[in-house]
């Protein structure tokens, strides 16, 4: 088992490499969105292959952390940078 | 792990080198500020593979987390869909004179470095620790033996908080722009969440990776997101507000307990060692409050309104 | 007083001040006035104990230098500290008096935690030892001196940010170096490295990144050119602080290194080199200030030409002829340059605001409206700054001067001597045109009407400036003993 | 080799296989609904899959539990964020392939 | 060890270059960050390099990357109130969105 967890380690980074092909292509924003998010979850993976490999607790807590935020950069892409928003006309945030 | 692990690194290491050099060459700038959240993604698992989990930890809150989301809202200041901002990179100019400079001093600067014995200070840190009061040797450098640096590294949060609050007002819009209903579920599912993890990693820092600066750093993050969730922002800029001292509470409370062990004829952090476990434990909270709200007021990129309600929404 | 503690609040002091000015803003200018109040005495019980006892160091928690971060006090330190505390209190109550003209309340509510912090940063870092630890306070001092100066609004924005990368990658260069030496000799205290380090490839290429990002941060020639806008376009409370001490922070380092953990490298080349940097910065940055037509733009880039004459102290002191002579003129020049520069800073501030415009060709005649006290502390800051006896300047270029001829480098004396030219042609510059106008509505003075009354504090802060540059010259030789007996750390 | 070893390593590499298979789609799929129709489903169950193998695998009860709670908040995050970008999407005015 | 050590390397001239030849303020705060990241990895290698794993370092990217993240913060709200002040930015909404 300790052979096979290297590989899928392998393997899973190998998936983010081809990922960031849609990264690259996109062609709108939303996929590129779309495949950072994948790439979350195969870290997620990673490192829960590595903590039950390595018997070290402190990578399920990273894996804790990762996804806890990674609500966080889908919903400021939908709310801030691809908001379609008019800005700056408005004056909308002037005092 | 042996060759599996080397290829594992050599993958790592060649995603790392090509999101880096996307974040800076990618033709858009929404392409770019994307390849660099993949950076820091994989820079935290680079952490983990470079034995330093309590990077890791907070790159993955940080890095990943809250410099995504504020690079996100930049971007959203920007005309980065216009065109005229893609492929706007490459303009050498007079500058073409530094690259080859600074190639050739960084080539001298990797033979050099080839070279390095790196003692390190491994074992003088194993030394004291049990004086330290804790047993995390990071956590034992960073709140007491280098404490002034830690300091130091609080007022910088609170400094960077002053100085984007004294450029104006908070330029990204109160409410959420996408009006979904499923935006307040994910602000109600994970706020306890955010709170127990933060709770969870708070304890755990004085025996294990995780501490204040993780802690902190996944509350902050997870007001951002509350935020953007829809929910109403309680840190407002009133002049007279308690906000403003609960921002300044992680500094104050280590210049405070840096001057106040002096009393007993100590110096300047020397905390006394029967004392020692039990103040770093409440420097931790004090610190990790502090933290995450310094965060939150740093993703408002400007002062907040005195009252949120009043502002008019977006 | 303890003197632990009174070298604790010469750091801890501001940066509890910065915190309760933010967290309160009310009592921002209180709190200013107030912490430069303490501070003088403070400091004062600092400097007699350096006199009796000669320099010492403070093991921050007790941890000793390779785990811990130390403070070291010496002369080169206490006379740093002592002008940041001038400059910033004068400039503190320049900017209290001024502040009964503006308006700006976000400017108000913001500007004395920024310039705590800056204070603070500024104290810290002279009087650190540990390399990383000032590397924290570098991105600190960096971080509250751009927001200063974007503070100003308007075209500083765009100086603000040109400062900001040249800053932020002047830090990372010197964190690589650090990284470099901490691989190499497993530490980060100055003194300890001086023992440790060997003239070797690592050392050299840590010598170089550090080097290389001091001058950047420095704005030493030629990587001084984000240095005159922002300088020039910041408040003048804030440019004469900028100006006066944030700089010499930058070269501060430098000497401590290179005095310290380098010094073994220092003569041959890097000296040399160094010094050739001065006297490029010396003559380029006085050509460039002749050229300009704003005031403050020609003090900015009179800060570029003046620093290059503190740079000559590396080939000087190498050449080992008078190297005591060279430090302790590097040293008087640091000072007086610091308290001759607030202050012309400061005065170009009240002609600002009485003329409406700092344009050379708009400020009116000395006479005119009670502007004398402020063209009375330009002349005098002038007169130190060109290094006219007996000002502080005369004696630091003095100085320096006899350590060239003692050492036979004529090429360095023929730079001092000719940037003393050049800064008395700018200065004189200057000077000319508003002397010439005898009263308001002459020739060369464009019809604007009287000058704005403004509140006397503000150029009697410059003027106790420049006369604190001309005394330092009147006491000279009871500095020069107190140098020798502050003495150098490590 | 224990049968939990044996059933938590097979649970693993399919959760893992199951990560490869919402990439394809990614990559493969012509347009933003569909990609989105494809990778987070995969996703979700791929790394269900891959915490509940290792749970068994490692036979730590806390960790299993700790694997889960990782699990049910990327359940949370992924679902929701693929309804928002597909929200978005439509609101910029992106048809849907073949439309 | 070897291989991260020289991606610390790969990662600084990547940054440095960049940081020189983009006009574009956003990839400045970009390739400035990734400058640092570099000086940290390099830190950290250093850290592993010795014999007992050496905690210094760690805590002392730990306070670094705390830092960064404040002068990102306010480099890229200098950013927005610069690039604001030049000329503000055009709405994106009417735009064809396949362009990004």
């Amino acid at each position: 088992m300790t052979d096979l967890f290297p590989l899928l380690m392998i393997l899973l980074m190998l998936n983010i490499v081809v990922g960031l092909m849609r990264v690259l292509r996109g062609p709108t924003a939303a996929d590129r969105m779309l495949a950072a998010e994948m790439f979350a979850t195969s870290a997620i993976a990673i490192a829960l292959l590595l903590a039950v490999l390595t018997q070290r607790e402190a990578l399920v807590d990273l894996a804790l952390v990762f996804a806890l935020l990674s609500a966080l950069a889908v919903v400021t892409f939908v709310n801030r940078a691809w908001s379609g928003r008019v800005r700056s006309s408005d004056g909308e945030d002037r005092p | 792990m042996g060759a599996p692990g080397l290829a594992f690194d050599g993958i790592l290491g060649a995603a790392l080198l090509w999101t880096a050099w996307q974040a800076i060459h990618a033709a858009g700038l929404f392409r770019a500020v994307v390849s660099f959240m993949v950076f820091g993604l994989l820079m935290a698992l680079a952490w983990v593979r470079l034995e330093a989990p309590d990077i890791a930890l907070a790159e993955a809150a940080i890095g990943a987390g809250i410099t995504g989301a504020l690079l996100l809202s930049a971007l959203g200041r920007l005309d980065w869909e216009a065109g005229r901002a893609t492929d706007e990179c490459l303009r050498g100019r007079d500058r073409a004179f530094w690259v080859p400079t600074g190639l050739l001093l960084l080539a001298g600067l990797g033979g050099a470095a080839w070279l390095l014995p790196a003692p390190g200070l491994g074992e003088p840190v194993a030394a004291e620790l049990g004086r330290s009061g804790v047993e995390n040797p990071v956590t034992a450098v960073l709140l007491n033996f280098r404490a002034w640096d830690t300091l130091l590294e609080i007022a910088i949060l609170l400094l960077g908080v002053v100085a984007l609050w004294s450029l104006g007002p908070t330029p990204w819009p109160s409410s959420p722009e996408l009006v979904s209903p499923a935006l307040p579920m994910l602000g109600r599912v994970l706020f306890p969440a955010f709170v127990l993890v933060s709770a969870y990693l708070l304890w755990r820092g004085s025996h294990a990776p995780g501490g204040a600066f993780p802690a902190g750093a996944v509350m902050g993050a997870g007001g951002v997101l509350m935020l953007m969730a829809g929910a109403r922002p309680w840190l407002s800029g009133d002049v007279h507000g308690p906000w403003r001292w609960a921002l300044a509470l992680g500094m104050v409370a280590m210049l405070g307990v840096a001057f106040a062990v002096m009393t007993g004829g100590h110096g300047f952090f020397e905390y006394p060692v029967e004392l020692a476990g039990r103040l770093i434990l409440l420097l931790e909270l004090a610190a990790g409050l502090s933290i995450a709200l310094l965060l939150f007021a740093l993703y408002l990129g400007g002062e907040p309104p005195a009252d949120w309600e009043t502002r008019r929404p977006a | 007083m303890n003197i632990t503690l009174a070298t604790a609040l010469v750091a801890g002091l501001p940066l509890t001040a910065a915190a309760v000015a933010f967290a309160h803003p009310r009592v921002g200018r209180m709190a200013a006035l107030g912490t430069g109040l303490l501070l003088l005495p403070v400091l004062a019980v600092l400097v007699l104990e350096a006199l009796r006892t000669g320099p010492w160091r403070h093991n921050l928690g007790g941890w000793t230098a390779p785990l811990g971060i130390g403070w070291q006090v010496d002369a080169l330190a206490l006379t740093l500290l002592a002008l940041t505390t001038l400059v910033a209190l004068a400039a503190a109550v320049y900017r209290v008096a001024e502040g009964r003209l503006t308006r700006d309340s976000r400017y108000r509510r913001y500007f004395w935690p920024l310039w705590l912090f800056l204070w603070g940063g500024l104290n810290a870092l002279f009087l650190s030892a540990d390399l990383f630890n000032l590397y924290v306070i570098l991105e600190m001092v960096s971080l509250a001196a751009v927001a200063l100066i974007a503070a100003a609004g308007g075209p500083a924005l765009a100086a603000a940010w040109r400062y900001f990368l040249a800053t932020l990658l002047g830090s990372t260069l010197y964190l690589l170096g650090v990284a470099l030496l901490y691989g190499q000799y497993g530490a980060l205290d100055v003194s300890l490295l001086s023992g440790r380090a060997e003239e070797e490839l690592v050392t050299l290429a840590a010598a170089v990144m550090i080097t290389l990002g001091l001058l950047l941060k420095g704005a030493i020639f030629p990587l001084h050119f984000w240095l005159p806008p922002a300088h020039g376009r910041a408040h003048a409370a804030v440019s004469a602080v900028l100006s006066a001490v944030v700089v010499t922070a930058a070269f501060y380092l430098l000497l401590r290194l290179w005095f310290g953990p380098f010094a073994g490298m220092l003569p041959g080349l890097p000296a040399q080199l160094l010094g050739l940097l001065g006297a490029a910065a010396v003559l380029w940055g006085g050509v460039l200030a002749l050229l300009q037509r704003h005031l403050k733009m020609v003090i900015a880039y009179s800060t570029v030409s003046q620093l290059g004459f503190a740079l000559l102290v590396f080939p000087l002191a190498a050449a080992d002829a008078l190297p005591d002579q060279a430090h302790a003129g590097m040293l008087m020049l640091l000072l007086a340059h610091g308290l001759a520069k607030g202050s012309l800073f400061l005065a170009a501030g009240c002609l600002a605001w009485q003329w409406g415009s700092d344009h050379l060709r708009r400020i009116g005649p000395p006479m005119a409206g009670g502007s004398l006290p402020a063209w009375i502390a330009i002349a005098l800051a002038a007169a130190s700054l060109v290094g006219l006896p007996p000002s502080g300047g005369f004696v630091a270029k003095w100085w320096l001067l006899e350590s060239a001829l003692a050492a036979r480098a004529w090429p360095w004396a023929a730079v001092i001597v000719l940037g003393t030219f050049i800064t008395a042609g700018y200065l004189w510059r200057i000077l000319r045109d508003p002397l010439r106008a005898t009263s308001v509505d002459s020739a060369v003075v464009p019809a604007q009407g009287p000058p704005l009354p403004i509140p006397l504090a503000m150029p009697w802060a410059a003027l106790l400036l420049a006369l604190a540059a001309i005394a330092s010259g009147l006491f000279a030789t009871a500095l020069r003993s107190a140098f020798a007996a502050g003495g150098l750390a490590g | 080799m224990s049968l939990t070893g044996v059933i938590g390593g097979i649970l693993t590499v399919g959760g893992v296989l199951f990560l490869l298979l919402g990439t394809l789609g990614l990559l493969r799929f012509p347009d933003v609904y569909t990609r989105l129709h494809a990778q987070p489903k995969a996703d979700n169950i791929g790394l269900g899959m891959i915490c509940l193998g290792l749970g068994v695998y490692s036979g730590s009860l806390s960790l299993t539990l700790k694997l889960l709670l990782v699990w049910l908040l990327m359940l949370v995050a992924t679902a929701v964020g693929a309804g928002l970008i597909a929200r978005a999407a439509l609101r910029r005015g992106i048809r849907p392939w073949g439309l | 060890m070897t291989l991260y050590l020289l991606l610390a390397v790969a990662l600084l001239i990547i940054g440095l270059h960049g940081l020189f030849v983009c006009a574009q303020l956003m990839r400045k705060i970009l390739a400035l960050n990734v400058l640092t990241t570099a000086v940290f990895l390099l830190l950290v290698v250093l850290a592993q390099a010795a014999e007992v794993l050496d905690p210094v370092p760690h805590a002392m990217v730990l306070t670094g990357i705390v830092v960064t993240v404040s002068t990102t913060a306010v480099a890229l709200g200098l950013m927005v109130r610069l690039l604001e002040r030049r000329g503000g930015p055009v709405s994106g909404r009417d735009r064809d969105s396949r362009n990004s």
